[in-house]
């Protein structure tokens, strides 16, 4: 039986992979990307968690979670193709018209 | 033993393709990546007892979602980071500030790794029952979303209303009335 | 236990039923054919708002996750306010921009009914769903103009460090489950009620990541880098709904959230919201100053305001709680009305919201002028306005909670922000008009009847503020 | 009949009123002009009416008029007057007329929101005076600063913009503090009493530890020094001063400065008379200083309205030293001194606004030798120089004087210095005078100037009347203060005594 | 007959509004006329008030009437009471009388000013009056100190009449402020009483502070309060150090100079200590001081009189010596004896400025005496009313001069201040010497009309004002155009003026013939229970009085004797010098070149003041407070307030990059320092 902790640290490991992803990558799909890791890392936790404690809501959050990821991705790449229209560019740097 | 040494495997396997999508330039390649980093997520959850979860995993996220990215990346042609020169002397392309975000990241890893060591009663609420069938029971699982989270169940339908609208809008070309 | 009732979500219905018609509608109308669609989303929110009004007092609650008490009837009540003087805004503008008028419609009516719901959420994953709800809409929203390349990249980045901030906020979920086993607030509330979790990093982790995320939405210095450029970004009159609209839902889920269930940790989250409310509060109306351009220097208003009501919050006493409602109710009145006239005097091709703009606009639009003076007025806390009381009344929950140097920096900083509200004042009473840049607009009828009624309100809640004042102390009493 | 509510109603009400006169092209000035002043001196009529009917032998507030209105708060529509601020308020209803019969000629473009301004100010500055409940107080103290932005901003001078915003920011940083201050007391009342209150009546019985007495007295005093304005929180006031138009000028230096004198006397030293017994001198000092500091710099002025303000900076100096000597001679000096430099230095930017209508410049060196073409108005401004520098029979000698005595038996250290005033005050006012009025007339545009005017005489002569009277019978107006006076010093005297019997100053 | 004392302000005061709001509309004959009028009104209600007075016992003797409570505040209450003694009587009939006369004067002197002009004159002259029978009336210190004011504001007016000269208005200016400073300490010693004593009512204090022990050898506060007083008395009254604004008066009319510079206003502060003899007896150091300071005044002022050319100077120099001699009799505690020669003085140094001004006014403007002589001839009534004023100044016996200057002297020696004596006596020499000098040049040789030019330092351009000028539209002229023709002599209205005058300083003295010369000191009698607190039985005192004067005859006949000497001493210097051999008068001057540049530039007091006091003030107010402090520091202050917010929004807008990565970072950044603090707690 793996501990909860270590799933949990590998959840950690991945989040903050995620996170240091959308503030050093420099292309919007590898952003987006990143973010995506960061909501599986906390799905991770949500099922890590909910196998401890033997019930069945862990596993239910993560479909609203994924649900949420998918809305969030639609949305995403939609703007990222209204970006790249204007500036034939997917590079966030691009995109400081707006600033001070 | 060999609980363990999956474990490590699959972690090990999410872990480093995580690392690898944000660790190269090629969008594609990095779609990739976080294709098989679910993979092994999707591992991880059959060994807790998720294998509803590991299944919707592969289907959804990697199947649908990553396929999307994959339709967008190769619809815009995506050129690899870098491709245009913007702003060579932007502040956020020194090397500094890529060790500061390199330490960041580190740092929230000590946070956490070592909040999480310090804890104590993690999910003590619930009474810690092992039962792998009761956790891992579509049916259950399927009553319990039904029932008390009924309600979000319902909301979700409208994000994905207002993600379907906002999307489709969003992306259509100018001009295109619907 | 299922709680069947279904009261509770009579108002949330009202509002996304009239979305789904304005979709209907849309989809079904002829090409050219002009269909009222605002007119629909007003009678959606006038139901809600009767709904609402009908529910008072009555604690009702349904699915055992959406509660219709006094605090979230009152949040509910502000958003239908704020919701109908967009609509009236809006009516003149996506003509003019020729926004697409279906989407439009039902995205603002979508996102105002994600703001309904996570103000009566009383699940940590309902308010994150209702959260994204509204977010997306609000994304949109703020790229609506397609063809606007500054719209686009506003969009772009509220959505990009939206989505970050939801996974903090989600990861903050994700910790307050594994240790108290629910989402549900009032489990978890009484669950750290009864164990002594206080030694335990683990809760903190959780308040820290969830404060996090409700800094975003509030746009609570560091999390605010969004803010100005959003704002500016966006068309003027989205903007204003977003700058009260979604402040007002998070900070409803944000009191509900920190105010009761993480109650018992008050001494732990208090300092960390003290630091940002002083930030917030510095930052906002420093930079302020420095601006020029009107929405990113009403932006900046919005970081700071945002700092007042954290005031409020850090109080985290009766007073401070009907502090937040009664301010988040005077600042929406007044910032609606304020980008109102933003946006009502911008053209398709030109959104004049440069402060040299309005050079002027005293001699080609005296009453506009004077509403928007009144407005800036209100922003900066002078009386007889709705904001004086509301500043009165956050203040003086920072006293009454000791916090005086809050209430201190707090006063201070709202002086250094009326002088960026004076420079439009001295821009449109002070400064000759220069020709060039202000062609006079025609202002719709509508818009100008928003204007006035926003006026009115704005007086009413300055000079005779005890009704409401009594409404908001009550709100907060049925709950807490 | 609510006669204090019709006080500042009348003139809020008039001002909407004149909301609704259509003027767009500038065509119904004339209307506008008259309703205005019809309004103001209305309201004249009505504060006339108060002073008629109120009774000097009380020492309490009369006309009391008392309503719920923030009941959550325990904040109520409280007014009424008493020996203090009944002249105050009487001032404010005799200077508005002159300041809109001032503005006559001078303000052409936007006649009408200038008179809505000028109304609206009114109302606000008779609100603060009657107001004795702090929420009450601090919103008309507060709102006044609108209107008196808009009229030096927009129908100032050259750089009027600076003016205003300084003036209005300067204002405001140092009354926000009194705000956290009155928010503290009232949670004060809260915490001894159960409920809030705002009233001060309640609020002066209140047992405050003479440390929180001294931060409050302190955030209350920094708010009314800079109303005063108390050297060293005077820059604002040159700039507002000589920007604001001649209506505004008036105004300002009338009544507006009056409101920190007033609020020292109501709010500072009855609240917290500990502290205000510990920072009496302290303040005194400022006062001397700006007595001293204020007329050397007057001198030095090349600007006829700058010399005008540092002047009130000195004279204002005087009234705070009377209000810190605490005795019956020396507050009751202090308020007569409020009223006669109301009069005098109302009276001043008066004919200074007049000059410099006709010739478009304040500059002392632009004039000269204007006696010859203009003789009444000479015999005016001499009159109401003489007024200002305090010489006996006019009104600012009595004021001075009483204010002497009493700080002489308070500390007569500080006499000695703020004596040398009268002697500066003489050393720059006639040497303004007789640069402007004497020898010849050097710039030829002078010698054709016209003389006071009929509307202009309506405006100075009541000045000039005021003046006198008050010079020859002060005690007209110094028996209605006396029983309100009295009890404020005796009640700070005790206060002090029974309090520093108990705790230790620090 | 009670109610009548406020009519002696009164009738003036109306005489001021009458020709202040209506006198531009009235011929000049009315509105001199009725000015004079109302001065022989007030001259007559005084008469009659001071023969009641006369009547009643010596105990009581004082007439008090209460107009209305003035001022009432807390315990402080100050009514305008007025109040005639023997004191107030004597200054009462001295200012209605002369005033009188002047004013009569004054309406042909004046005559060539417009109609307005001339109203506004009389308005003045009328307002002087008034405020300066309130200052002798007034029952107690606020009161006197309205008059007190009030005369220097009339003074001011009246310099500066002929305001297009700037010369005219800074010299106005200039009497203004230097009297203010000493109002500044006359307020402060008023206050100082009041604090101690409580009241402000002359008697009162009088009485209490009769209870007090006598401040010999401590400076107490009687003491400071005297020396305030006294230093509020030597800006009125032209002392060290506060003399300067005198001489420089003089560019106003020469009626007025009469009035105010000589008669009346500047001897307010010799009645002001007579007034207060109580407690200037209690402060004997203070006392001291007085009587060093007259002596000192008396005699440089006379240095200076020797050498001034202008007529109306010398005149100006010779008041501030002899009310040096005034303020050393009360500082000797002599107070008969100084009001005694303010009497006299009041009548031939009137007399002594109208005859100048008959002079100038027949010299149309003319004022250097270098320019002038012989004029006995042309001007005889002019030449022998001036004579006999001269002679009664200089102090030869028989004349009113000789008896006050006399006692003035007397006293002194008597009090054992034998070096102040020895000063009064040199003052004396020089009195007689420097007036002959005028008489001399002026009236005797041959006429010099060209000698100097005229416009030098204080001649007025013309003597008349703009009237006069525009008149002749040439005023240069006017003194050629003289030279030639024959003068006229004073016209009657001055003439009379003159010989009622003159013929007053031959008699006036005769109130106090010394008892040394078989007369009995009439004036000191009558004066004396002025200078006591009431209670003391003043009877009594004047008996003492009485009984002193006898027992030192032989003295006092010795020193007459030394004085008559002098007198005739100076006038024969005089005489040798400026009559027989003028040489020597330019001999001296060449040879002692500095003494006498010291001497003519009136020892550069003026010019020290200047560069001692108003400069660094002026100098230091505008450079160091204003523009450096004030501007640049307080100012600073409040505008750096406002720069360093807004150079702080300059540099955090930077961290708005734009770059939404940079944004995220910041987010990032924000995460770890929250959840840091909350692990690290």
């Amino acid at each position: 039986m793996i501990p909860l902790s270590h799933y949990l640290f590998v959840s950690a490991v991945l989040f903050a992979i995620g996170t240091t992803g959308v503030f050093l990558r420099r292309n919007l799909i590898t952003i987006l990307l990143s973010i995506e890791i960061m909501l599986n890392a906390v799905n991770l936790s949500f099922v890590a968690f909910g196998r401890q404690m033997g019930t069945v809501d862990g596993q239910i959050i993560v479909f609203f979670v994924m649900t949420v990821a998918a809305a969030e991705a639609a949305v995403g790449l939609a703007i990222v193709i209204g970006l790249f229209r204007h500036r034939e560019s997917l590079n966030p740097d691009a995109f400081v018209s707006l600033k001070w | 033993m060999s609980e363990t040494l999956i474990f490590y495997a699959l972690s090990g396997l999410a872990i480093g393709a995580s690392a690898l999508v944000i660790g190269q330039r090629n969008p594609m390649y990095s779609v990739l990546m976080l294709i098989a980093s679910f993979g092994a997520l999707a591992g991880l959850y059959i060994q807790l007892d998720a294998p509803f979860v590991a299944v919707a995993q592969i289907i959804i996220y990697a199947g649908a979602i990553m396929v999307l990215f994959l339709f967008v990346v190769m619809l815009l042609n995506a050129p690899k980071e870098d491709g245009a020169d913007w702003d060579q002397s932007h502040p956020l392309r020194l090397p500094a500030v890529t060790r500061l975000g390199s330490m960041l990241a580190v740092l929230l890893v000590v946070q956490l790794t070592w909040a999480l060591t310090e804890a104590s009663n993690i999910g003590g609420a619930v009474s810690g029952g092992h039962d792998g069938g009761t956790v891992s029971s579509v049916r259950q699982l399927g009553r319990t979303l039904f029932t008390d989270y009924v309600f979000a169940f319902e909301a979700t339908s409208i994000l994905i209303l207002v993600a379907m609208v906002g999307a489709v809008m969003l992306a259509r070309r100018e001009g295109e009335r619907s | 236990m299922l709680d069947s009732n279904l009261h509770a979500i009579v108002p949330l219905l009202c509002v996304i039923l009239s979305a789904l018609a304005v979709m209907a509608a849309e989809a079904f109308r002829s090409p050219g054919e002009d269909m009222p669609l605002g007119g629909l989303g007003l009678v959606g929110l006038i139901g809600a708002g009767a709904s609402a009004v009908a529910l008072w007092g009555r604690n009702a609650s349904s699915f055992n996750v959406i509660v219709a008490d006094n605090f979230s009837l009152f949040i509910t009540l502000l958003l239908v306010v704020v919701g109908v003087l967009t609509i009236m805004f809006s009516g003149p503008v996506v003509a003019r921009d020729g926004l697409p008028k279906g989407e439009y419609y039902a995205l603002l009516l979508f996102s105002i009914a994600g703001m309904i719901m996570m103000a009566m959420a009383n699940d940590l994953l309902v308010v994150f769903i209702a959260l994204e709800i509204l977010s997306l809409a609000v994304y949109v929203l703020t790229g609506i103009r397609r063809d606007d390349a500054r719209a686009t990249e506003a969009a772009f980045k509220y959505f990009l460090l939206g989505a970050f901030s939801s996974a903090f906020f989600l990861y903050g979920i994700a910790f307050t489950f594994g240790l108290s086993g629910s989402t549900r607030l009032d489990r978890v509330g009484a669950f750290l009620a009864a164990q002594s979790m206080s030694d335990n990093p683990l809760i903190l982790v959780a308040i820290g990541l969830l404060l996090v995320g409700f800094a975003f939405k509030i746009s609570a210095v560091p999390f605010h880098m969004w803010t100005p450029d959003a704002y500016e970004g966006a068309p003027a009159v989205v903007t204003g709904f977003m700058s009260t609209g979604v402040k007002a839902a998070a900070f409803a889920a944000f009191t509900r959230v920190f105010l009761s269930t993480f109650e018992p940790f008050t001494g732990d989250w208090a300092p960390m919201v003290w630091a940002l409310a002083v930030v917030t509060m510095i930052l906002g109306t420093v930079v302020g100053v420095a601006q020029s351009n009107l929405k990113r220097m009403l932006a900046y208003s919005s970081i700071a305001h945002g700092g007042y009501l954290l005031v409020g919050l850090v109080s985290a006493n009766d007073i401070g709680k009907a502090a937040i409602l009664f301010y988040l109710l005077a600042y929406a009145v007044t910032n609606v009305a304020a980008f109102g006239v933003i946006a009502l005097l911008g053209t398709k091709d030109r959104p004049n919201d440069e402060l040299r703009d309005f050079a002027g606009l005293w001699h080609t639009r005296p009453a506009l002028a004077a509403l928007m003076t009144v407005c800036l007025l209100s922003l900066g806390g002078l009386p007889p306005t709705a904001g004086f009381i509301g500043k009165w009344y956050v203040f003086s929950a920072a006293v009454s909670a000791g916090y005086y140097d809050l209430a201190i920096i707090g006063v201070l900083t709202s002086v250094i922000s009326v002088f960026f509200y004076l420079r439009v004042v001295v821009m449109m009473y002070m400064v000759e008009r220069d020709a060039a840049l202000t062609p006079p607009v025609k202002i719709a009828g509508l818009g100008m009847a928003a204007l006035v009624a926003s006026i009115v309100a704005i007086f009413y809640l300055g000079i005779l503020p005890s009704r409401v004042l009594t409404f908001a102390s009550q709100s907060i009493s049925t709950i807490f | 009949m609510p006669i204090l509510t019709l006080s500042w109603t009348v003139p809020l009400i008039g001002a909407l009123l004149l909301l609704l006169v259509g003027n767009a092209d500038g065509r119904r000035d004339n209307l506008v002009r008259w309703i205005a002043l019809g309004v103001s001196l209305l309201t004249g009529v009505v504060t006339l009416i108060l002073w008629a009917a109120f009774d000097g032998a009380s020492a309490d507030f009369q006309f009391v008029e008392r309503h719920e209105w923030i009941p959550a708060f325990g904040i109520e529509y409280f007014v009424g007057v008493d020996g203090i601020s009944l002249l105050l308020v009487v001032l404010t209803g005799f200077l508005t007329p002159i300041a809109l019969l001032s503005s006559w000629g001078s303000v052409k473009k936007k006649v009408k929101e200038f008179s809505i301004f000028i109304l609206a100010l009114e109302a606000a500055m008779v609100g603060v005076f009657i107001s004795l409940d702090l929420f009450l107080f601090y919103m008309f103290w507060d709102a006044m600063l609108i209107p008196m932005y808009f009229l030096i901003g927009i129908w100032g001078y050259d750089r009027r913009v600076y003016a205003a915003i300084k003036f209005m920011l300067y204002t405001m940083a140092g009354s926000v503090l009194m705000l956290v201050a009155i928010l503290g007391l009232a949670y004060l009342h809260n915490v001894s009493t159960g409920s809030y209150s705002f009233d001060i009546e309640k609020l002066s019985t209140l047992e405050i530890g003479p440390q929180t007495q001294m931060w409050f007295f302190l955030a209350f005093t920094l708010a009314f020094a800079i109303k005063v304005p108390l050297f060293p929180f005077h820059t604002w006031l040159p700039d507002a001063h000589v920007q604001a138009p001649t209506a505004g000028s008036v105004i300002l230096a009338g009544v507006l400065l009056k409101m920190g004198t007033y609020g020292l006397l109501r709010f500072s030293f009855p609240l917290f008379p500990i502290a205000a017994t510990y920072f009496a001198p302290a303040l005194a000092l400022l006062a001397v200083i700006g007595i001293v500091y204020g007329a050397l710099v007057a001198m030095v002025q090349p600007d006829m309205k700058k010399l005008v303000a540092y002047s009130s900076v000195s004279h204002l100096g005087f009234v705070v030293l009377g209000i810190c000597a605490m005795n019956a001679q020396g507050v009751q000096g202090a308020v007569y001194q409020m009223l006669a430099h109301g009069v005098s230095t109302g009276g001043l930017f008066l004919i200074v606004g007049m000059l410099s209508d006709r010739r478009h410049t304040r500059l002392i060196s632009a004039f000269g030798g204007l006696k010859a073409p203009m003789p009444r108005l000479t015999a005016a401004f001499l009159i109401i120089t003489l007024a200002s520098i305090g010489l006996p029979g006019l009104n600012g000698f009595v004021g001075e004087f009483l204010i002497m005595v009493g700080a002489f038996r308070w500390y007569p250290q500080m006499v000695v210095v703020a004596g040398l005033g009268v002697i500066l005050s003489a050393v720059y006012m006639l040497w303004m005078f007789q640069r402007v009025f004497f020898g010849d007339v050097v710039h030829e545009e002078n010698a054709g100037l016209a003389d006071l005017q009929p509307r202009e005489w309506a405006a100075v002569l009541p000045l000039l009347a005021a003046a006198l009277v008050m010079g020859i019978f002060p005690t007209l107006f110094l028996r209605p203060t006396e029983a309100s006076v009295n009890r404020l010093v005796q009640r700070v005297q005790v206060s002090q005594t029974l309090r520093a019997g108990n705790v230790d100053v620090p | 007959m009670d109610s009548a004392l406020a009519f002696i302000p009164l009738f003036p005061l109306l005489g001021f509004l009458v020709n202040a709001f209506f006198g531009r509309r009235l011929p000049q004959a009315v509105s001199g006329g009725l000015a004079s009028a109302a001065m022989v009104a007030s001259f007559a209600v005084s008469a009659m008030a001071v023969w009641q007075l006369s009547g009643l016992p010596i105990e009581s003797r004082a007439i008090e009437q209460k107009v209305y409570t003035w001022i009432a505040s807390g315990d402080l209450a100050i009514d305008l009471t007025f109040r005639v003694d023997p004191l107030s009587a004597v200054m009462i009939l001295v200012i209605t009388g002369i005033g009188s006369l002047i004013h009569i004067y004054s309406t042909s002197y004046m005559h060539d000013e417009s109609g307005c002009e001339f109203a506004r004159y009389f308005s003045y002259l009328n307002l002087f009056a008034s405020f300066m029978l309130v200052l002798v009336l007034g029952a107690s210190f606020p009161v006197m100190f309205v008059g007190w004011e009030g005369v220097g504001l009339c003074s001011y007016l009246l310099i500066g009449f002929w305001f297009k000269k700037k010369s005219a208005a800074d010299a106005g200016k200039k009497a203004f402020v230097v009297n203010r400073i000493g109002d500044y300490a006359f307020i402060l010693g008023m206050l100082a009483l009041f604090a101690q004593f409580g009241t402000l009512d002359f008697q009162q204090l009088a009485t209490r502070i009769a209870g007090m022990p006598v401040e010999t050898g401590v400076f107490g506060l009687l003491s400071v309060a005297a020396l305030l007083l006294f230093i509020g008395a030597t800006g009125k009254s032209a002392q060290i150090p506060l003399y300067v604004w005198l001489p420089d008066a003089m560019e106003g009319p020469t009626p007025v100079s009469a009035l105010i510079h000589a008669a009346t206003m500047v001897t307010a502060g010799v009645y002001m200590i007579g007034r207060n003899a109580v407690l200037f007896s209690h402060a004997p150091e203070t006392l001291t001081i007085v009587a060093v300071v007259g002596a000192l005044t008396a005699l440089m002022a006379g240095t200076i009189g020797l050498v001034q050319n202008d007529i109306k100077r010398v005149l100006a120099y010779s008041t501030v010596s002899q009310l040096g001699l005034m303020f050393l009799a009360m500082g000797v505690g002599a107070f008969g004896a100084g009001i005694f020669h303010l009497y006299t003085h009041a009548f031939f140094k009137a007399l002594l400025f109208l005859g100048s001004g008959a002079v100038i006014h027949a010299l149309h403007g003319e004022q250097d005496i270098r320019n002038m002589g012989g004029l006995k001839r042309e001007l005889p009534i002019t030449y022998w009313t001036f004579l006999i004023g001269s002679l009664a100044i200089a102090g030869v016996p028989l004349l009113s001069g000789f008896f006050s200057k006399d006692e003035i002297l007397y006293e002194t020696f008597h009090q054992g201040h034998v070096l102040l004596w020895v000063m009064g006596a040199l003052t004396s020499l020089l009195t007689a010497t420097y007036m002959f000098r005028l008489v001399f040049l002026t009236f005797h040789g041959e006429r010099t009309p060209h000698a100097v030019p005229s416009h030098s330092a204080h001649a007025a351009p013309s003597h008349p004002a703009p009237s006069h000028a525009a008149a002749h539209p040439a005023p240069s002229h006017s003194a050629p155009s003289h030279s030639g023709s024959h003068l006229h002599d004073a016209p009657p209205a001055m003439a009379f003026a003159l010989i009622v005058l003159a013929i007053g300083s031959v008699l006036a003295g005769y109130v106090g013939v010394p008892h040394a010369l078989g007369g009995h000191n009439q004036l000191a009698a009558w004066l004396a229970p002025s200078f006591q607190a009431i209670g003391a039985s003043a009877g009594e005192v004047a008996e003492g009085a009485v009984a002193a004067e006898e027992s030192a005859a032989a003295l006092e006949l010795t020193l007459m004797l030394v004085s008559s000497l002098i007198a005739v001493a100076g006038i024969s210097i005089a005489a040798t010098i400026w009559l027989k051999r003028r040489a020597i008068a330019e001999a001296m001057a060449r040879n002692y070149p500095g003494l006498h540049r010291l001497l003519l530039n009136k020892y550069y007091v003026d010019e020290v003041y200047n560069a001692a006091i108003v400069q660094p003030i002026r100098i230091g107010s505008e450079e160091a407070l204003w523009r450096r402090f004030d501007v640049n520091v307080v100012d600073g202050a409040v505008n750096g307030a406002g720069a360093i917010v807004a150079s702080w929004a300059g540099m955090m807008r930077r961290l708005q990059t734009g770059s939404v990565r940079s944004y995220a970072g910041s987010m990032f950044v924000g995460v770890v320092v929250i959840l840091g603090y909350y692990l690290w707690k």
